[in-house]
Parts: structure tokens; C-alpha cells; sequence
């Protein structure tokens, strides 16, 4: 098992890789088959998977792509990952794959998808609405919204999609959220088992591989990792809050841990642990998948329960991983994430709790001012 | 002959160029260049003086005078008023005939403008609310890193290994600049990275108009053949920078006065148009 | 008798500090100072400001070294390396206690921090991308308006009606005076707008990190009166500078050497 | 460069306009001593201010206290309050403001204004809308509704786009029947939906007066003022007479051929909000060009209907529906507001379009550089793009701002020069 450590650099490199060979080795594979990727958050990647097709979850271009067109169609004041993505696009990088899905996450989302529409019209471009409210009608019309991209994907991938592979690909997602939660739990019990940036690695990787085999890697991520050796150290437990679409620099994630952070947990590559519970296989599977987005997704800045307050929803995160502080990891112009921070905020402060707030942007070389702010948060909380 | 004269009242620098047109053509007289400094009505007065001086010309046999620049509307002495938008296309288009594009860097603004056949602005784009790009960005990072301005294009040019600035935001560069320089990474290795992350931010803007060869290069950041390079490698094409790069609006305002005194669409400005723009 | 120091590595200048604690528990008495540029070579630097700062003490005297600032990591013969927020808010509570926050002025940021009762930092914030103003910021207006450094100060006091900077980016701030100046605003005018632009936009992060009665302003730009004026009229509060401002950061860096040094025996 | 032409309206509707605006103002703030009428806060883009007529129930605009606000140069003090308290930089100023205002109990004429009984986010196509109420709810402590108005994916609605929008709608007056004890009365709604289409006919024939030459009116900076009525008044008679009037008076200009300025010489398309707390002088800086709005997006944001929609009073809540899912800008997508920019182009004979990015409201400008990329290069229609803010007034750098405008319309002079000499010679 002492080979796995060697898994982390493998996954790393497959992450950044910009040409994304792992997709075009899957097509390989699988003549004639297609590639759908999606605009972060959340996705309904057992669609695109019932359906034959490989899902990808694409999460900007991290810092190995300089913007040398996209500004001239987006202007000041937008987020990073919708110019990297723009900039992917314009530079042949999005080849890969054949179509593109967003979703009703912001506005400057949603104005990227129908822009690229417009400029790369042989690709399938769709916008997915997810409500916004949790009623009942919600489901119903979320359902329908489903059968509609269903149609679509049916199109491009040329086959129906039958019930039981739907039911088939709802099973594996499960298992692999499952396994994902596991391992969540385990860096929380024990994160000197576990690093932040490595757990990130290892749940980002099942953005762009085929679910089997992120689910084979997660199993012996689990099986080697209670045995890894290491000592626990004298670390402040934190919960990240924020980055749940531009990714920030790994570099940001290690910065943390080497000024003294446990980061217990985080909302980073949230896709992957979309769900609370299992997707039920019974019944109607996309009425299925409708119904766990409406009622049982984890809270996020993108999705609004106005039931259960996404505060409330951190308050919990904290309590039971029993961290002693929040860092707000926001990036740069995402303006859900900023107006979330003003009730986060107000909970954090009736909890007692410490907070910081970051800001990062996905591209970053030097950290000395990040990393001066790190260090007074954990000076403050240690040095009496 | 007829005598024009254009001024150029820009943020940092005010230039002024006088223009004669006879029967067989048109030529720049005598240019001249000050700092603008805080008073920018003198500015405007001393440049015009000492450009008529060196033309050995009185001031009362300039029949018209066009006033550009951000400083435009001081000049007490200006007949009328352009952009500098204008009287950098029509500028480039008279010295550097052919120019289908200009990338004019100045002290606030960084601009690319499309340039039609006789000289008129097509399409023109400017630096956003973002200053990335303009020649105070530049002249911050010299003077972070302690250098002259006249010093950091070439030195720029001997990086061997840039560093990668990710931001272009003249306050968060300086501190990465910083970050750099305690790295011990070398003063040209960080000057080339800012100068490679300019000319690929200022050409991601640029690219909102149809960027067409020739491109001619203006304003004082031309200077900089640094800029110049970086911009030509992100471009892929031959950037054009005449001596006169930074005279290019008063050049092009002296024009516009020229015309206003009858040497219009029929002058031999126009003739002469007409033979540059056919080659 | 332990003798500590604390190291201020800025980027600009190698601020040193040492002082003792005559008996467990008294006073921290402040015994030198001493600065030198910065450069390349921060050990040497920070050598050269503790030679002046030992006023006579043997340099092996020495029991604690506390390195804070930008080089921190840089000195290589420290014991610890504290962040200049930290030590910042430790050198503000030794001199002024009475004051709830402090404000930083640097030359490339702002930064305002809380104070706890007992000199920890409670929560502080930076000025961000997009909004900045600092030291630098003046330096160049002053360059741009032909006035020398160590005059604007005055010069802003002696303002008629101050005009203000609304743009919050520096560098279209400084167009913006540009334009001031264009349209034939007077230099006291416009520097007395500055101070009060910044001072405002000091108070938006005071505000946010909590801001009562009194503040300790440090840093270089904390020499200027109109600035220390500004900020007292815009924001309404009693505010401290000390005479020797830009060795607050070192001082805070000795007074916590110190704690590591008494938890250590 | 012309001399300055007198940059403002010159009649009777803009007075008329006001007292209807103050009139409803009092309103509010006798609802915040008597707690009546009830009132519901929403935003104005699709609107179903008719749904509130059943229950003689009043609307508060949120965007139309921080846009007066800003006129009156007060933004920037809410603004602050509002980022003391975390709001970010990035963040919308018009919520800042509105929350600010909230905290500071500022409000835009003085008087008061009530606590809503129903806060209905009718989120059309503005994910930052959905945030805005959710935080005034949280503050004002008001019940919350979200009607959750799905984004037009493709160029029309889904049956089940309009049934699920339907079904919100009889949600929402569940809702407002227990928080008001008032019985929905559906005949009167009805009555306020036939109002509607009346009001709409006039306003959609008021749009297509802009394109005589010269334009009576400025289809943006004088549509601006003509706005408030179309969402406080477009349910009622008042609305109705109003319009009705601003029609005859605009045909009149027509009929005299008296256009907005002496001499019309540029006519313009507009993109995006204005800056509102330079209004004036964003105003100024056309009008000393003499350029003319003759159509502008940002006056279909309550609602599209120069291009035929009407609300239908023999389907009542249906036609709310249509026109909250695809008859207003905000949430028809993308690539539908480029085609109907450039309609406005063609069919108003247009020289030019005026493309405004706000730093507030990534809605309007987050692409704004590739619908430049479409006008200049797909269409050949000379585009300028410049940015500031709709309510923050640190974004408005006036030198800046003015020298790429002049810089645009001497382009445009140039090449009406050119075009002349050409055919001269």
C-alpha cells in the first residue's frame, strides 16, 4: 500500500493537465462515444453517464492558462474562472468535448454559456435551471427540466437513455459519494492521516475520470490511509467556507496547513459530495434525482432552501467536526459567496467563533500577503 | 506655406508640433516636449512657445491650433479641441502610412484603434476601469524596483527566465514585485514578467477591435522597447514605432488644424493619403 | 537580567529594538534602537540596526531574537518569526493601552486591526485590490504635484476646501487628480483630498474590524499631520502617534521574545 | 464639438410623472403609520404588480428607492454603512445602499417606509435578486416568498415552464390571502390585467415614436423618467390616463416634428443602466453631441412590449406568467437581448449602440465584450463601451468617460465626412 502515496502526484498532474489527455484516452477507448462537460457547481452527471457519455466537471484553469483573449469579451469586474473558461474555449482547450452544460448558479455564468453559444455553435451548449425554492412544485418542474436535458443528451449520444442504466449510474454516484463522505469523516477524526490538499486531490480527481475508477481509488485511498503513519500536531481545527466554484491554489490549501491549520472541513469541489444521502433507486430515477436536489442537497451559496438557512447549515459543519474557527476562502468578485459572507458572518459572530476572510483568485504566484494574514489568524488564537 | 500646430497636453507630458503645407506637401516643422506638471495651462503655453522657437516661427503665423489630450480644454490659446483618439489615428496614419491599427500606451489610458483608409478612427477600445496596461502602471514597477523608467525596457529584455505575475493590478504587482525581489529572483527575470503580463492583458482588450497589420505603436510608453517586444511576441506580428511615437497626437492634432484652415479633403494631406494608403 | 530583541525586516528599511525586563514580571525597559536598508542581504541588514540598538551591550548578551516584517523569514539567526500584524498590535498596546484598534499606513498597504484588552489582535483586514491607498500613493502625488515628501503634511492643513479623490482604485485615483489639476485645483486642495479620501477609506476598514474612541496610528505615512488631522476629524476619534512610530512593530516583536523567552525558562 | 443644447424634456408628462410617483410615495408612508394598505416588496423586473391589485395590496420597489437615492447623490453614505457591516466591494450596490438605507433608516424622500407584509422575490433571470430579499428578509424580519421564474433557456417558455410559474403564482395568493385576512378578489385582478394590456398598447406606441426623425422624446434617459408609472401605476386607471396622455403629447412633438434637441444629429441605441448618480451629466455628455436614444434595453427591463406582447384578461394568470418567464430583458437570455438590440438598430435606424457596463450588475454586463464583438464585427455597427457604476458613485470617472464618448461621435462625424466626400467626388 506504500505506493499509494505515489497516487497523489499521478491525480495531481491529471488535475492540472489543461488537455485534459485523460478524456481524450477515455474517447479513445470508446469510439464514437462523447464527452459532456459541465460548468461548476453542481451537475447531473448520471445523465451524461447513463447515457454513455464520460461527465467532467471542469473547474477553471487553475494558474497554467494566461488570459490573452477572453477580456476582450469579458469585462472588469468578472470573476476569474469565467474568463479562464472563456479563454479555454478560445484556445481550443474545451476540444475535448462535446457538449457543454451550465447551470442557474450567477449571472456571470449564465451570460458565459449562451456567449459561447454564440461562438461555438457545433457544440451542444445548455443551460440547466435548478430552482431556487424547495417546494413541491419545485421538484415537479425540476423533473421535467431533467427529461428535457435527457432528450437533448439522448441526441448527441444517439441512444435512449433505459431506466436501468440510469438506476445503474444513480447506484454508482452513490457508492462514490458515499466513499467521498467517508473520507471527509476520516480527515475530520484524524487529520494528521489525511491532509486538506490531499483529500482535495483525491475528490477533485472524480471531476475527470470515470466514476469506476475514482470509486477504486477512493476504496484504496480508505483502505491504506488508517495505516498511514504520522504524528497528530498542535493545530487549530478549521472549517473552509466559500470556494465551492473557482478552486483556489493549492498552494493557498497547503499555505494553511504549514501556519498551523487543521482543515477539518471545506466546501472545496463540493460536486462530488453534492448529496447528504443516497439517491433513491426505486421509483422514477430522474424523478429521483429531481427530488435529492430539491430536498437533499448539501447547503451552498448556489442553492436556496429558504427552509433550512445555509447558516444554519455551517453552524452544523462546525459543531460536528468541532472546529474552532471559519475561514472564509471567497474568490475574487464571486458575489454569491460575498453576500452569503454577511449572514455567515452574523452566525459565526453569535456563535463565538473566530473567522477569517481570504480572498483568493485561482491564479496566484506569491502568497507573502496571504500568508502574513494566515499567520496573525493562528498568532491570535495561540499566542496568549 | 501654411503653418498648424497640434498640442498635446497628456497626463504626464505635453508635446507640440507645428506642420507646414506648400504646393508640394506637408512636413513637420519642429516638435517639442516638457512635463506637464501641476500647471497645466503654462504647460500647454511653454511647449507651444518653445515649438515655435525651435521652428524659428511667431506664434501669430500659426494660423490654427488643434488642442488634444487630456489637458484639451486648458489650452488658452487652442482653437478648437480633438480626441487624442483622433490625432492618433490621423498622426500615425500621416507618418507611418498604411497603419491599419495603433496601440497607443500613455500615461492614464492604453488604447488600440482600428485606422480606415484616410486616416479615420474605425473602431477604437481603451483600458477598462482597470489602469493595467497605461505607462503609470510601468512607471510604478520601475520605481518599486528603484529603477529609471528609460531602464526597465532593456533591461526586461535580458530576462532569461520571467517570473509570472498573475494580477495586473498596479497595487497587488508591486507586492508581488516585492515577494520577488525577496526570492532573489533577478530585476530582470520580474521586469520581463511585468512586461509580458501587460502586453498580454493589454492585447486580451486590444482584441475587441479587428487588430490589422500595419500596427503602429504611440505615446510615450513606446519608448520602451520592451513593451514593444513583449507586445510583438503576444501579437505574433511587427510592431511599427517611429521616432515620433510620442508626438503622434500633436502631430495628428496639427493635421486636423491644417485642415480647418482649407487644406481639407482636397489638400495635399489628402493627395498624399492617397498615394501612402494605395502601396 | 534577560535581554531581547525584536527585528523589524520591512522592505524598505531593517528596524532593531532591544530592550530588557529588570526583574520577572516589571516594566519592559526599551534600551536601543537602531535602522539600516534594508537591501538583499536581510542578515546583514538586521545586524548592522542591532549593532546600534545594543548601545553598548554585548551582542551575545542577547537571549532572545523575535524577527517580524516582511523578511521574517529572511533573518536567519532569529528564534521565532512573528507576522508585523501581530507584533504591530503588541508594540501599540505596550505604548498607548487605552487604544481599542490600531491603523498601518505602509507604503504598499493599510491595514487596520483590534486590539484585545490584553494586546492580542481580535481581527484586522486589509485593504483589498481595487481599493487601495497607502503611502505610496501620497509619494507619487507629491511627485506628480511637485512638492516634496515632507511637506504635504502642512501643506494639506493649509487647504481652503479640501478636494476629494472619489475613485477607489489608486492608480485611477491618480488620473483623477491629474484631472484635479487640469481643472486648475489648488495642490493644497487637492492634498488636503487626499488625506481625507484615504482617512475615509482608513475608517471603512476601522469600522470593520471595530473601532471605538482611540486608535494608534502607525507607520511612515503616521509622520503626516494632515493625515493624523484627517483621520481624527473624519472619524471622530482620539488619535496616538508615537514619536518613534516606525519601531512599534519591532517593539511589539521584543515584548512577546520576551513571553516566549519567560515561558521557555 | 457644439455648443450645449438644453439636455432635459421639454413638457407636461415629466411633472405629471412626478405627483404620480410622490402620490404613491405618501402611500407607502401612510401604510407605515396605519399598516394599510398592505404592501409587497418585489422587484421590478416582471413584475405581477396586477397580482396585488386583488388585493388592493401596493408594491415597494426596492431598485426604485436606491436609484432615487442615487439621483439625489445620497447612495455613497448607505453604501458605506453597508460594506462596514461585510458587504464586499463586488457586491451590488444597489443592495448596499437598500440595506444600508434599511440600517439608517434613510429612505429616498424623507418619508417612511413600511415593513412589507410579503417580501416576493420574483426572481426574474437576477440571481442576485434572490440574495437581496433573502438578506431583507433577514433584517426586516418580513415573510419571504421566492417565485422561482425559470431562466428562458431557449427563445420561448415550456409548457412546464409557464404551468410551474403558474403555480407560484396561486402560491402566492394563498400566502397573501392568510397574511392580509383579505379574500383574493380575482375579478379585480382581472380588471388590473386589462389595465395592463391597455397601458402597454400606449407604452409599446410610444417606443415606435422613436423612430421618427427627429425622436420626440429620449427613448433612454426620458424612458427612465416614464418608467416609474409602468410599475407603480401599469394595473390601474391612472396608469392608463397617464400614458394615455404622454402619447398625445409625444404624437403632438411628432406632428410639429419638434425633437429633443434643435437638431438631431446622432441617433443611438443604449445598452445597460445609466449611471445614476451622474445622471445629469452622463445626460450632458450625449446631449452636447446632440445624440439621441432612440430605443434602450434597460427601458424593457419591467417589461418587453414594443414587439407585440400584451397581458391578456381572458388569461389572467397565464399571461402573468408569459410575461414574467419571456417578456422582460432580465430573463430572456442572452443572445435574445443581441437580437433585440439589434432590431432596435434596423427597424429605429439607428448609427450606433452605447454599450454601459455596470460593475453592480453582472446580469446586464458579464459578456458585454462579445455583444461588442457581434455589433462591430458580425454587424459593422459602431459600437463604444464604457463602464461605471448604476448607484456606486466612486465608479464614474468623468475625464475618462467623456473622452471616449467624444472620441466615438467624432468617429462617427469622420466617417459621415468621409462617406459625403466619397460620394462628392
Amino acid at each position: 500500500m506504500k505506493q499509494f502515496e505515489r497516487t497523489f502526484d499521478s491525480l495531481l498532474e491529471g488535475m492540472q493537465d489543461l488537455s485534459f489527455a485523460s478524456v481524450r484516452r477515455w474517447k479513445k477507448q470508446h469510439p464514437g462515444a462523447k464527452s459532456v462537460a459541465f460548468f461548476p457547481v453542481y451537475a447531473p452527471v448520471e445523465l451524461v453517464h447513463a447515457a454513455g457519455m464520460l461527465p467532467v466537471l471542469l473547474s477553471g484553469a487553475g494558474d497554467r492558462l494566461d488570459i490573452q483573449h477572453a477580456d476582450s469579451r469579458f469585462g472588469s469586474f468578472i470573476c476569474s474562472i469565467i474568463k479562464t473558461t472563456m479563454e479555454m474555449a478560445m484556445t481550443g482547450h474545451l476540444e475535448p468535448f462535446d457538449g457543454l452544460l451550465f447551470s442557474s448558479i450567477c449571472d456571470s455564468a449564465r451570460n458565459l454559456c449562451f456567449v459561447i453559444k454564440r461562438n461555438y455553435p457545433q457544440m451542444y451548449v445548455d443551460f440547466l435551471h435548478l430552482p431556487h425554492s424547495t417546494s413541491d412544485s419545485s421538484v415537479e418542474f425540476l423533473t421535467e427540466e431533467y427529461r428535457r436535458i435527457k432528450v437533448e443528451l439522448e441526441r448527441l449520444s444517439g441512444e435512449p437513455i433505459q431506466p436501468a442504466a440510469l438506476r445503474h449510474s444513480i447506484a454508482l454516484y452513490n457508492i462514490q459519494r458515499s466513499l467521498v463522505r467517508q473520507l471527509y469523516e476520516l480527515r475530520a477524526q484524524s487529520p494528521h492521516l489525511l491532509r486538506a490538499w490531499e483529500s482535495y486531490v483525491l475528490i477533485r480527481s472524480g471531476n475527470f475520470m470515470p466514476v469506476e475508477e475514482h470509486i477504486e481509488i477512493l476504496k484504496q485511498a480508505l483502505d491504506y490511509l488508517p495505516t498511514r503513519p504520522g504524528k497528530k500536531r498542535d493545530a487549530i481545527r478549521v472549517v473552509i467556507e466559500g470556494a465551492f466554484c473557482e478552486q483556489p491554489p493549492l498552494e493557498l490549501i497547503r499555505l494553511l496547513e504549514n501556519a498551523g491549520c487543521d482543515v477539518v472541513e471545506d466546501d472545496l469541489a463540493i460536486a462530488q459530495r453534492w448529496f447528504t444521502d443516497d439517491v433513491p433507486i426505486s421509483g422514477d430515477p430522474v424523478h429521483a434525482l429531481a427530488e435529492s436536489y430539491v430536498h437533499r442537497s448539501v447547503y451552498s451559496s448556489v442553492r436556496h432552501d429558504f427552509s433550512k438557512p445555509r447558516w444554519e447549515g455551517m453552524a452544523e459543519k462546525v459543531r460536528s467536526t468541532r472546529a474552532e474557527a471559519v475561514i472564509f476562502l471567497i474568490a475574487k468578485f464571486c458575489e454569491p459567496a460575498y453576500f452569503d459572507f454577511v449572514l455567515f458572518k452574523k452566525k459565526v459572530d453569535e456563535m463565538g467563533l473566530p473567522h477569517l476572510l481570504l480572498e483568493f483568485e485561482e491564479k496566484l504566484f506569491t502568497f507573502d500577503r496571504l500568508r502574513t494574514e494566515v499567520e496573525t489568524f493562528v498568532e491570535s488564537l495561540v499566542f496568549d | 506655406m501654411r503653418i498648424a500646430a497640434g498640442v498635446d497636453v497628456g497626463s504626464t507630458q505635453t508635446k507640440a508640433v507645428l506642420i507646414g503645407a506648400n504646393g508640394d506637401g506637408v512636413k513637420v516643422l519642429s516638435r517639442s516636449l516638457i512635463d506637464t506638471g501641476a500647471n497645466v495651462r503654462k504647460a500647454a503655453e511653454k511647449a507651444f512657445d518653445e515649438c515655435c522657437q525651435a521652428a524659428g516661427i511667431a506664434q501669430a503665423d500659426v494660423g490654427f491650433v488643434v488642442g488634444t489630450g487630456y489637458g484639451r480644454y486648458n489650452i488658452s490659446f487652442g482653437h478648437t479641441q480633438m480626441t487624442e483618439i483622433s490625432c492618433h489615428a490621423r498622426g500615425a496614419h500621416f507618418l507611418c502610412p498604411g497603419t491599419r491599427t495603433v496601440i497607443d500606451m500613455g500615461g492614464q489610458d492604453a488604447k488600440a484603434i482600428g485606422v480606415g483608409p484616410s486616416g479615420e478612427v474605425l473602431d477604437f477600445v481603451m483600458n477598462d476601469k482597470c489602469a493595467a496596461g497605461t505607462g503609470r502602471f510601468l512607471a510604478n514597477a520601475a520605481e518599486v524596483m528603484g529603477l529609471g523608467l528609460d531602464d526597465i525596457g532593456p533591461l526586461s529584455l535580458r530576462a532569461t527566465r520571467p517570473v509570472k505575475i498573475a494580477t495586473v493590478c498596479t497595487v497587488f504587482v508591486e507586492s508581488d514585485i516585492l515577494s520577488y525581489l525577496s526570492q532573489g529572483k533577478k530585476p530582470e527575470d520580474i521586469m520581463g514578467g511585468v512586461h509580458l503580463a501587460i502586453a498580454k492583458r493589454t492585447m486580451s482588450l486590444a482584441r475587441r477591435v479587428n487588430i490589422e497589420p500595419l500596427v503602429t505603436m504611440t505615446g510615450g510608453v513606446a519608448r520602451n522597447i520592451g513593451m514593444v517586444r513583449a507586445l510583438e511576441s503576444v501579437l505574433g506580428q511587427k510592431i511599427i514605432v517611429t521616432p515620433d511615437a510620442q508626438f503622434m497626437g500633436a502631430v495628428g492634432a496639427a493635421l486636423f488644424s491644417l485642415e480647418k484652415l482649407g487644406e481639407s479633403f482636397e489638400s495635399s494631406v489628402w493627395r498624399e493619403h492617397a498615394v501612402s494608403s494605395g502601396d | 537580567m534577560p535581554l531581547v530583541a525584536g527585528i523589524d525586516c520591512g522592505s524598505g528599511f531593517t528596524k532593531a529594538l532591544v530592550a530588557a525586563q529588570d526583574a520577572p514580571g516589571s516594566e519592559l525597559r526599551i534600551l536601543g534602537r537602531g535602522r539600516a536598508r534594508s537591501g538583499i542581504n536581510v542578515d546583514q541588514a538586521a545586524e548592522e540596526a542591532l549593532e546600534q540598538a545594543l548601545a553598548g551591550n554585548a551582542r551575545s548578551d542577547l537571549n532572545y531574537i523575535a524577527a517580524t516584517g516582511f523578511g521574517r523569514y529572511n533573518l536567519n539567526f532569529r528564534d521565532i518569526a512573528i507576522t508585523e500584524i501581530t507584533t504591530a498590535a503588541r508594540g501599540a498596546f505596550f505604548l498607548f493601552p487605552r487604544a481599542g484598534a490600531v491603523l498601518d499606513i505602509g507604503s504598499q498597504t493599510t491595514r487596520a486591526i483590534a486590539v484585545k484588552d490584553n494586546g492580542r489582535v481580535n481581527t484586522f483586514k486589509s485593504n483589498d485590490k481595487c481599493a487601495a491607498g497607502s503611502g505610496m500613493f501620497i509619494a507619487r502625488a507629491a511627485k506628480y504635484l511637485e512638492v516634496p515628501l515632507e511637506q504635504v503634511g502642512n501643506l494639506s492643513l493649509h487647504a481652503a476646501h479640501a478636494h476629494p479623490i472619489s475613485s477607489v482604485c489608486a492608480v485611477l485615483a491618480e488620473s483623477e487628480i491629474i484631472n484635479h489639476v487640469s481643472s486648475g485645483v489648488s495642490v493644497e486642495d487637492i492634498l488636503r483630498g487626499i488625506h481625507d479620501s484615504l482617512a475615509d477609506r482608513a475608517g471603512a476598514l476601522l469600522k470593520r474590524v471595530g473601532l471605538k474612541d482611540e486608535l494608534t496610528f502607525i507607520g511612515g505615512v503616521a509622520h503626516q499631520q494632515g493625515m493624523v488631522r484627517a483621520l481624527e476629524q473624519r472619524l471622530n476619534v482620539k488619535v496616538n502617534v508615537a514619536e518613534d512610530c516606525e519601531y512599534v512593530c519591532a517593539l511589539g516583536a521584543a515584548v512577546l521574545g520576551l513571553r516566549r523567552l519567560a515561558s521557555r525558562n | 464639438m457644439a455648443e450645449k443644447p438644453v439636455s432635459e424634456y421639454r413638457g407636461s408628462i415629466h411633472q405629471q410623472q412626478k405627483d404620480l410617483m410622490l402620490d404613491w410615495y405618501q402611500r407607502l408612508d401612510h401604510a407605515a403609520e396605519t399598516g394599510e394598505p398592505p404592501t409587497v416588496s418585489m422587484m421590478i423586473s416582471g413584475n405581477c404588480v396586477e397580482l396585488l391589485e386583488g388585493f388592493g395590496a401596493i408594491p415597494q420597489y426596492p431598485e426604485v428607492n436606491a436609484l432615487q437615492l442615487a439621483i439625489r447623490h445620497q447612495s455613497l453614505e448607505p453604501i458605506l454603512a453597508a460594506e462596514e457591516m461585510g458587504y464586499a466591494g463586488d457586491n451590488c450596490a444597489y443592495v448596499k445602499a437598500d440595506i444600508g438605507c434599511m440600517l439608517k433608516g434613510i429612505t429616498p424622500t424623507g418619508g417612511r417606509l413600511p415593513k412589507p407584509t410579503l417580501v416576493l422575490c420574483n426572481f426574474v433571470g437576477c440571481n442576485t435578486y434572490v440574495k437581496w430579499f433573502e438578506h431583507v428578509a433577514a433584517f426586516t424580519g418580513a415573510p419571504l416568498f421566492v417565485l422561482d421564474v425559470p431562466f428562458l433557456r431557449n427563445d420561448t417558455p415550456s409548457q412546464a415552464d409557464i404551468d410551474y410559474v403558474v403555480r407560484q403564482l396561486k402560491e402566492v395568493v394563498v400566502k397573501l390571502e392568510t397574511l392580509t385576512g383579505r379574500k383574493f378578489d380575482y375579478d379585480r385582478f382581472r380588471q388590473s390585467v386589462a389595465y395592463s394590456s391597455e397601458v402597454e398598447e400606449l407604452w409599446s406606441q410610444i417606443k415606435h415614436l422613436a423612430k421618427n426623425s427627429p425622436s420626440p422624446f429620449d427613448a433612454y434617459f426620458d424612458a427612465i423618467t416614464l418608467m416609474g408609472p409602468l410599475y407603480v401605476y401599469r394595473g390601474k386607471r391612472e396608469g392608463v390616463e397617464f400614458f394615455r396622455a404622454a402619447l398625445n403629447e409625444l404624437q403632438q412633438k411628432v406632428k410639429t416634428s419638434e425633437g429633443v434637441y434643435d437638431q438631431e444629429r446622432f441617433r443611438i441605441v443604449v445598452e445597460g443602466p445609466p449611471p445614476y448618480p451622474y445622471f445629469r451629466t452622463f445626460r450632458d455628455m450625449f446631449a452636447s453631441w446632440k445624440a439621441v436614444a432612440v430605443a434602450s434595453t434597460y427601458s424593457t427591463v419591467g417589461g418587453l412590449w414594443e414587439f407585440g406582447f400584451r397581458h391578456d384578461a381572458k388569461n389572467p394568470f397565464e399571461s402573468v406568467a408569459m410575461h414574467m418567464l419571456a417578456q422582460n430583458v432580465t430573463n430572456r437570455n442572452y443572445l435574445q437581448r443581441y437580437d433585440q438590440i439589434r432590431r432596435y438598430v434596423q427597424e429605429w435606424n439607428a448609427d450606433g449602440v452605447i454599450i454601459h457596463f455596470v460593475k453592480s450588475c453582472r446580469l446586464f454586463s458579464a459578456g458585454q465584450g462579445d455583444m461588442r464583438d457581434y455589433f462591430t464585427k458580425q454587424l459593422g455597427v459602431p459600437t463604444l463601451y464604457i463602464e461605471s457604476d448604476l448607484e456606486d458613485p466612486r465608479y464614474f470617472a468623468e475625464a475618462q468617460t467623456k473622452n471616449r464618448i467624444d472620441a466615438f461621435f467624432e468617429s462617427l462625424e469622420h466617417a459621415k465626412r468621409t462617406a459625403a466626400h466619397a460620394v462628392s467626388a
